[in-house]
This record gives C-alpha cells, structure tokens and sequence, in this order.
C-alpha cells in the first residue's frame, strides 16, 4: 500500500510540474501557434489532473472544451488573424523593444508575492472540512437524481444554471452583434476529411446522448452532453456542412433560446404551482430534470457551434 | 495489480514530458502538432490505466470522450496547417 | 385583491419578465420595440408591486427551489434592494423611450435582446442572497455590457469594448476567487450565513482583498478607472447612459452589501484606503473631465469623478452613522439619474450636429433648447447644488465629514463640486456662442429630446423627495446594520 | 502537505502565472490565453480544497460551480476572440494601444 501511495505521490507531483511548466510556457513562448498547442496540452493535462481529485464531471467538461472545443476556436481566431493582416508583426515587435527590465521585473515581483500570501492563506485554512457534502447527502433523495453534481446544478442550485444558460446567449448575442455574417464554407472537397465526419459526428452525437442519460445516475449531464454535441457541430462546420438559409434564421433561433426558455418558463410554471422558483415535486422532479437537461444540451451544442463560427451564418446558396 | 497499472501511468506521464519538448522545439508546424496528438493519445492510455486501477466506468467515459475531442482539435489544426504552412506570428 | 397582490412573487417576476422579455424579442425581431417597452414597463410596474409589498411587511425573502440556505439560493430584498431596483426601472425606462427614436431597425434588432438580458442580470444581482449567484450575475451583467458598448461598431468603440471586456472578466476572476475563499473557510456562499461563520484569519484577508479589487476595478475606482472613459465614451448614447448610470453602480452594489453584512471583520486602514482613492479619483476625474475637448469622454470622465465621492463613505462610516449611507444611496441615484441624461444629451447633439466637440456646439441653446435645459439640469445635480438629488446626497456627506472633523474630506469635496461647476459651464458656454464654422443641422426627435428632459428633471425632483426615499432605504435589517457601529 | 493541496497551491500558482501574463503580455490572444489559465487556476483550487471532507466523496458543490464556470469561460473566450478579429480589422492591430490623444 505504501509503494502504492508512493506512486500517486510521484504522478502528483509530475502531473503538478508539468501543468505549471505549460502554463508558463503559453506565457512565455513567443509563437503564438506554439502558445495554441501548449495550450491544448494544458487543458489535456488538465482534465487528468481532475481525474485525480475524484472529480469526473468536471474531468468530461475539461475533456470536450478545455481540451477540445476552446482549442480549435483558438486556433480559428489565429487563422483568420493571419489572413486579415500580416502587417502587425512590425508595430509590435518595435513596441515589445521598449518593455524595459523594471517592466518585466516588477510584475514577477508581484507574482511571487501574490503566491506567496495566497498559499500562506490556504495553508491556514482548516484541515479538515466538510463543506456542503453533508447537507447534499441528506437531501439526495428528493433531488430526483443520483449523481450529486447533475443534482446540485439542476436542483439545488438549478437558479444559478438558468443564469449560466443566459450567460452562454448573450455571449453569442454579442458576438452576432458584432456584425458581420460569417459564410458557411464551401463543402470540402476532402475525401479524407469527409469519411472522418462521416464516422465521427454520428458517433459524437451518440455520445452526446448518452452522457446526457447517464448524467442523472454517473458523470454527466447537460454540459458535457452539450460540449460533445458543440463539437459534432464543430467539426461539421469544419468539413463545410452545408445548410439551407432557411433552416439559419427561425429554427436556429429557436435551438438556441430553447434551453433558457425551457428553463424560464419551467421555474413560472413551477412558482405558479408549488408557490417557489424552480421548486420541483419530488415524484416529479426526475422527468422535469431531464426535460430541461436535453433542451439545455441542444442550445448548448448549437451556441458552441455557432459561437465558433463567430458570426451571422449565412448560407452560400444565396451567393 | 494495481501497482502496474499506477507505475505505467506515471512511466506514460514522463513520456508526455518528453513529448512536450518536442512542441517546443519544433522544428516544423507538423511536428508540434504531431506532438500534440501524441498528447492525446497518452492522455487517453493514462486515463484507460487510472480507470483499470480505480474500477471506475466514468474514467472511461472521459477517455472516450477524450479520443472523441482529440478527432475534432486534429481536424482544427490541419485546416490551420494546410491553409497556412509555415505561419509565425509572434507578438 | 389586495392579498393578491401583497403576496405576489413581484421580486421572482423582476427577474424572470426581462429575461423572458430579452429571449422574445430575440425570436421575433421585427416586434423588438414593442416587446421590449412592454417588459421595461412591466418591470417598472413589479418594482412598485415589490415596493408596496415590502412597506407592508418589511423584507422580501425567497428560498429558491425551496431549499433554503445554505445549500440553496436565496433572494432577498429590504430598502438597499428596493432602492437600486427603483434606480434601475426608471433609468431603464428613460432610456428605453429615448432608444425607441434613437436606433434604426438593424440597430433595435441587436440593442433590444441585450439591454432586456442586462435589466435581468440587474434585477437579479440587487436581489440576491448568494456570493456565487451574484458571480454569475455579474457575467451576465459585464457580457451584455461589453456586446451593448460594441454596438455602434467603428475601431473607437471595438477598442472600448475590448478594454472593457478584459477588465470585466479580470475583475470577475478577481471576485471568484474570493469567493472560492470565502467558500472554503465558512462552507457556505449565503451572505447571512456568511456574516455569521467568518471569523479574522488569513484567507478571509485574502478573499476581501481580492473582492474589493476585483469589484473595484468593475466600478472603476481611481487607478482602476483606466478602461471606463474609451468604453463609455465611445459607445452609442443610450448604451453610454446604461452603463455609466446602471452597469457601474451594480458591482458599487455587492461592494457596498458585502461591507455591510459580512466584511465586519475587516480592520482599520481598509476604509481609509478606499477614501483616499475615493479623493484621488474625485479630483483626477474632474481634472481630465476638464481637459476633454469632446463632451462625451468629459462625461465619462465626470463618471470617474463622481465614483470617487460613493467611496468617501467608507471612512466616514466606520463610525457608522445612517446618513453616511443614505447620503452614499442618494448619490447612486442622482448620478444615475443625472447621468443618463447627460450622455442622453450628448447623443442628442450628435445627431444634431453630426460631433460632439465640445467647442463647435454652436448655438445648441436656441436650437434644442429642450436638450440644453436637459444638460443644465442634469449639470446641477451633479455640481451639487439646491435643490437637486446631487445636493442632498453630497450634503449628508458633507454634514458627515464635518461632524467627523475629516477636513481633508471636506476640502476635497468642495474642490470637486468647483470643477464640477467648470466643466460644466464651459459646455454651457460653448452652447451659447456661435461656431467659427457653421453647419447644416439634423433634427433630433421629439421624444428623444423629452426623455432627456424627464430623467433631467427626475433628477432634481427627488432633492425634494429625501423623506420618502429614506423610508424606503430603511426597509428591513440593513438600517440596523448601518448604524451598528453607533 | 496531502495532494488536495499540492493541488490547491497549483491553482493559485496558475492564477498568479496568468496575471502575470495578462499584464505583461501584450497580443490579445496571448491576453485570452491568460484570462483562460487564471480561470483553471480558479478552478482548481476550488475543487481541490473541497476534498477536505472527512467522508469518502469529494464536496460536490464546487464541480458544480467549477462546471458552470468553464462554460461561462469558453463563453467569454469566443466573445473575446471575436472581438479581437474585429478589432484587428477595424485598427489593424491586435495590440491595444494607449493612444496619444484623441484626435478633436
């Protein structure tokens, strides 16, 4: 058993210097191409280090977007940077000459300082505390699931996902606002790429569904559902996916407010009935949680996917 | 039983050290993306390694869903290295 | 009918009408006008509703999911909330008319979902309980921000709203974290909770710490002002009035209600750190409000100004006195008012004359006399004078600061009323003489000039109000909270 | 010192790393970048203090919190890099730059 924990300790230890040595080197290094991978890398090594803080939901979320979806939409931006203007190299890089040492030196001072109260803060804390496990424990049995995490973001604070939903709408209503429709592209001519869409994105989309089942019993549930669904979308747009313009203004709408919708009108109802926001029945609260978990995921997958294509999409038919 | 499994994760742990050397040095775009997908691949095997030792079927949902993602970053980053191969934009 | 309407869920409604509100108009964009006056007047009206509820029977309290604290959610209004929802339904509505005139249909169809979505955030952030409820509020409050800045288009206000972006979500970063603190030490986010478990230890030194930075770079406290002038300058004049009258008294908000219920543990310095910024943006905001050639980054700067007196009155209330409060309350919702009729103003003169150069005004005085009286007015209440709502917020504290022998308080607030006084008269100035060139002239719709106007006059209207509105911001335990430490 | 706060003290490191970064670091993406790994640092030590629990499962309160905050994150990210394009085709530049003083 020691040389077990022997083990753990020293994946922990290089888990944490390999993490850290990542994250400085998006930092520092100064392609930013480079930066990109590394930070792909990151979020990989990321979602292993939740695996080993027994904290699988969040391991699949980090998995589908930290890994995942953030990474290609990173690596998006840079493409278009880098055909909108290849000018800028010049005016930065003289700027970047003027950075003098105190410049660079103060905020390292301050970092090691930050560190260093922060740590001293969380080394004071107690050892042993239980937080809010013992209050979820006693209620599980009325939160309609199994899988405390889906239970605390669908039920007991159910509140706080309708407000991240919203949050996740405006994002893509200030990016549409930006203006500018985004063309889907032209269907790639890529024999290669389109089989891999072919397998993967019925796949993806199988996953998706699944993960969304089992997130009321096991790890899962809306978010990660979603991701994986954002990246089905993500990779069809990829292989130039090809959509009739009339598909693009009301029924994409529609997915896309689906889920707060279902959610505001879910928490009326429910003031309505049982006189509180979002109070479920509790014989009833399972349906009604995944009632709303699958319209969340569809408006999850759609903005993703609609906020990677960074723009009004607009179909080339009309071209 | 267990231990084996643990010791090979860590042994495929400091094989992604090894490989993050690589996306630094380059030298070409192709070979940091390599690198990269090496990053998944060991990713996944460490994952699939942690399942085994924990008994645990969540950790291999998280490894499927980590191909799975892996598929859709490599896809991003060929388009990215077809219509741009030898881009450097540094800041 | 009367039960009905006591026992109505007004403070549920307030949040959910708007965001409802902003996902329709979204879905029906020819209709967003009519959808959006709709929910803005219906908003309006559940804030009265809410108002006589809380009259009748002291605080509003509601745990959602029915679950209650601490592994819940809990809403909660009293006099503080009623107040700031009060601010936000007028302001909202003012500007709401003004947008009706202002945006072109294109416009209308991405302003509308947005400052709908806002005005739920708002709502939802005056009225909640929970530390971790209030972060998620304030991303949605901070992304419908930045997308409403980024409106208008053009470099100046992309680059704005970039500024913006950036110092919102550090800013949240900053609160999450503490937060995150908080968390850890007490086991719970509930705000009374909290106020009861957290003791003086270290990591609750940091989570303070990290919450007030990160809450004052959100609202902008002098040196961390330095995103609000491009931002809400460059923004189109109903978003400008928005943010600087509502966006930035939201986060001045949590700062003051975490303060007051659960930063008991803080000690000396801390206040007097905030004040002395708080005297140092007064005097820095007016300085470069004054050095601005064009009227609406002298606003934004007036903006930094005026942040600076609602932090004066942490020092003044670690004596802990009711009208320190009251006066800090009443400049929230003068400068509110006040404000968004200036930049209303300012939008109106660009339509006019196409600039808002402040030395080409030519003449603005006889040709939109309405809009210009606006500006005076609004102009008033921010120099302070009698009898506008700036006089009696900056009285109270002034009596404060007095009564306290704070001298230098004193004396940096009477600066700042003259530069205040200068900067505005040197706008009013320019509106009576004429240009060197003169230009062709764009008529500006009534009803944009009458809304101005109206927020203008509301804002000296409630100089005349202070006994009702005192009795609505001593509503519920946060009175006996203000003066605790009398 | 157990793993939870090895853990915990990597989170505030990485918090502290991308401020540093964001401060220093001038290109806009590299900004993002930074916004991004300070939320994983976030992340983290809020996770990794809430094994503290005498009972067997970690406190599932903050992965619910942490799982709303990496959505909210990605969201925010698209924003920003949309931003960004925009900006970069409207000035030219994807650096912000404090200019001189407004043109009158």
């Amino acid at each position: 058993m020691e040389a077990l924990d022997f083990a753990l300790g020293l994946f922990d230890i290089l888990l944490v210097f390999l993490v850290l040595s990542l994250a400085w080197l998006v930092m520092s290094s100064e392609d930013l191409f480079r930066a990109i991978v590394l930070f792909v890398a990151f979020g990989l090594l990321m979602a292993l280090v939740w695996v080993r803080l027994e904290a699988p939901d969040i391991a699949l979320a980090e998995a589908a977007i930290g890994a995942g979806l953030t990474g290609a939409l990173m690596m998006a931006a840079l493409d278009r940077l880098s055909s909108v203007k290849p000018i800028q190299k010049v005016a930065a890089s003289a700027q970047r000459k003027q950075l003098s040492l105190s410049s660079k030196v103060l905020p390292l001072i301050a970092l090691v300082l930050i560190v260093l109260g922060l740590g001293y803060a969380l080394l004071s804390l107690p050892e042993i505390a239980d937080g809010l496990t013992p209050n979820v424990k006693e209620n599980m049995a009325q939160s309609g699931v199994k899988n405390p995490v889906t239970a605390v973001l669908l039920n007991f604070r159910g509140y706080d996902t309708l407000l991240e939903m919203v949050v996740l709408l405006l994002a893509l209503l200030s990016v549409w606002s930006l203006g500018g429709e985004r063309k889907l592209s032209p269907r790639s001519t890529n024999p290669i790429l389109g089989s891999l869409c072919r397998v993967l994105v019925p796949v993806l989309i199988l996953v998706s569904c699944y993960l969304l089942w089992v997130g009321a019993d096991a790890p899962g549930g809306a978010f990660q559902a979603g991701s994986v669904l954002g990246a089905a979308g993500v990779l069809l747009l990829l292989s130039g996916w090809h959509v009739e313009q009339k598909y693009l203004l009301w029924p994409l709408r529609f997915i896309l407010i689906l889920g707060s919708g279902v959610f505001i009108i879910m928490a009326a109802v429910l003031l309505l009935i049982q006189g509180g926001l979002l109070t479920y029945p509790v014989a009833q609260a399972g349906w009604m949680i995944l009632l709303l978990e699958s319209a969340a995921t569809l408006s999850i997958g759609a903005t993703l996917a609609a906020l990677f294509l960074g723009g009004v999409p607009k179909s080339r038919v009309d071209q | 039983m267990q231990m084996l499994y643990i010791s090979l994760a860590l042994f495929l742990l400091a094989n992604l050290a090894v490989g993050m050397w690589r996306v630094l040095r380059g030298p070409g775009v192709a070979d940091r993306m390599l690198a990269a997908q090496l990053f998944g691949t060991t990713a996944v095997a460490i994952l699939l390694l942690l399942a085994e030792a924990a008994k645990s079927n969540a950790l291999r949902d998280v490894a499927l869903v980590f191909a799975l993602l892996a598929a859709v970053t490599a896809v991003a980053f060929v388009k990215r290295a077809w219509s741009m191969p030898e881009a450097r934009d540094i800041d | 009918m009367g039960d009905l309407l006591t026992d109505a869920h007004w403070g549920v409604l307030l949040i959910l009408l708007p965001l409802f509100g902003g996902l329709c108009s979204f879905l029906w964009p020819s209709a967003v006008k009519f959808i959006g006056l709709a929910t803005v007047s219906a908003v309006a009206l559940s804030v009265v509703g809410l108002g006589d509820q809380l009259l009748a029977t002291g605080v509003y309290h509601h745990a959602v999911g029915g679950w209650g604290a601490p592994l819940g959610i809990d809403l909660y209004a009293d006099g503080l909330s009623l107040f700031m929802l009060m601010v936000t339904a007028l302001v909202g509505l003012g500007v709401s008319i003004y947008a009706l005139d202002y945006f072109d249909q294109d416009e209308a169809r991405r302003f509308w979902p947005l400052w709908l979505l806002l005005l739920g955030g708002l709502n939802a952030l005056f009225l909640s309980a929970d530390i971790f409820n209030l972060y998620v509020t304030l991303e949605i409050v901070g992304l419908a921000g930045v997308g409403l800045a980024s409106l208008s288009g053009g470099g100046a206000a992309l680059d704005g709203a970039m500024r913006y972006l950036m110092a919102t979500l550090l800013g949240s970063l900053c609160y999450l974290l503490g937060v995150a603190l908080l968390y850890h030490s007490a086991g719970t986010v509930d705000i009374p909770l909290l106020a009861e478990r957290l003791e003086s230890t270290p990591p609750v030194w940091a989570a303070l710490g990290l919450i007030c930075a990160g809450l004052a770079l959100k609202t902008a406290l002098f040196p961390l002002h330095f995103w609000l002038p491009k931002a809400h300058a460059s923004a189109s004049a109903p978003v400008s009035a928005l943010l600087s009258a509502l966006v930035v008294k939201a986060s001045f908000y949590i700062f003051l209600r975490l303060w007051l219920e659960i930063f008991s543990v803080r000690t000396e310095g801390v206040d007097d750190l905030l004040g002395a910024l708080g005297m140092a943006a007064i005097i820095w905001g007016s300085l470069q409000a004054l050095q601005q050639t064009r009227l609406k980054l002298m606003i934004a700067y007036s903006t930094v100004s005026q942040v600076g007196y609602l932090f004066l009155v942490f020092p003044l209330a670690a004596i802990g006195t009711f009208s320190a409060w009251s006066a800090v309350a009443y400049l929230v919702l003068s400068h509110a008012l006040a404000k968004s009729a200036m930049f209303l103003v300012a939008g109106n003169l660009m339509h006019f004359g196409g600039h808002d150069r402040i030395a080409d005004l030519d003449r603005a005085v006889q040709r939109l006399p309405i809009t210009v009286g606006a500006f005076a007015l609004a102009g008033v209440s921010i120099m302070g004078l009698p009898p506008s709502g700036g006089f009696i917020g900056k009285w109270l504290l002034l009596n404060e600061a007095l009564n306290q022998g704070r001298w230098d308080l004193v004396f940096v607030m009477m600066i700042g009323g003259v530069l205040a006084a200068a900067y505005i008269f040197k706008v009013l100035g320019f509106a009576f003489t004429q240009a060197p060139v003169t230009h062709e002239p764009k008529g500006v719709p009534a009803v944009m000039e009458w809304s101005a106007l109206l927020l203008a006059v509301a804002a000296i209207v409630v100089g005349f109000l202070a006994s009702p509105l005192m009795l609505i911001l001593g509503i519920g335990e946060t009175v006996e909270l203000m003066g605790a430490g009398q | 010192m157990n793993s939870p706060m090895i853990y915990a003290l990597l989170g505030i490191t990485l918090f502290s790393v991308g401020l540093y970064g964001l401060i220093v670091r001038e290109h806009l993406l590299r900004k993002i970048l930074a916004l991004n790994i300070m939320g994983s640092g976030i992340f983290l030590m809020l996770v990794a203090l809430g094994k503290r629990s005498a009972g067997e499962l970690p406190d599932p309160v903050p992965h619910a919190m942490v799982i709303t905050g990496i959505v909210v994150a990605v969201s925010a990210t698209a924003l920003a890099l949309t931003l960004m394009l925009k900006l970069v085709e409207a000035s030219g530049s994807a650096v912000l730059h404090d200019a001189p003083k407004d043109r009158s």
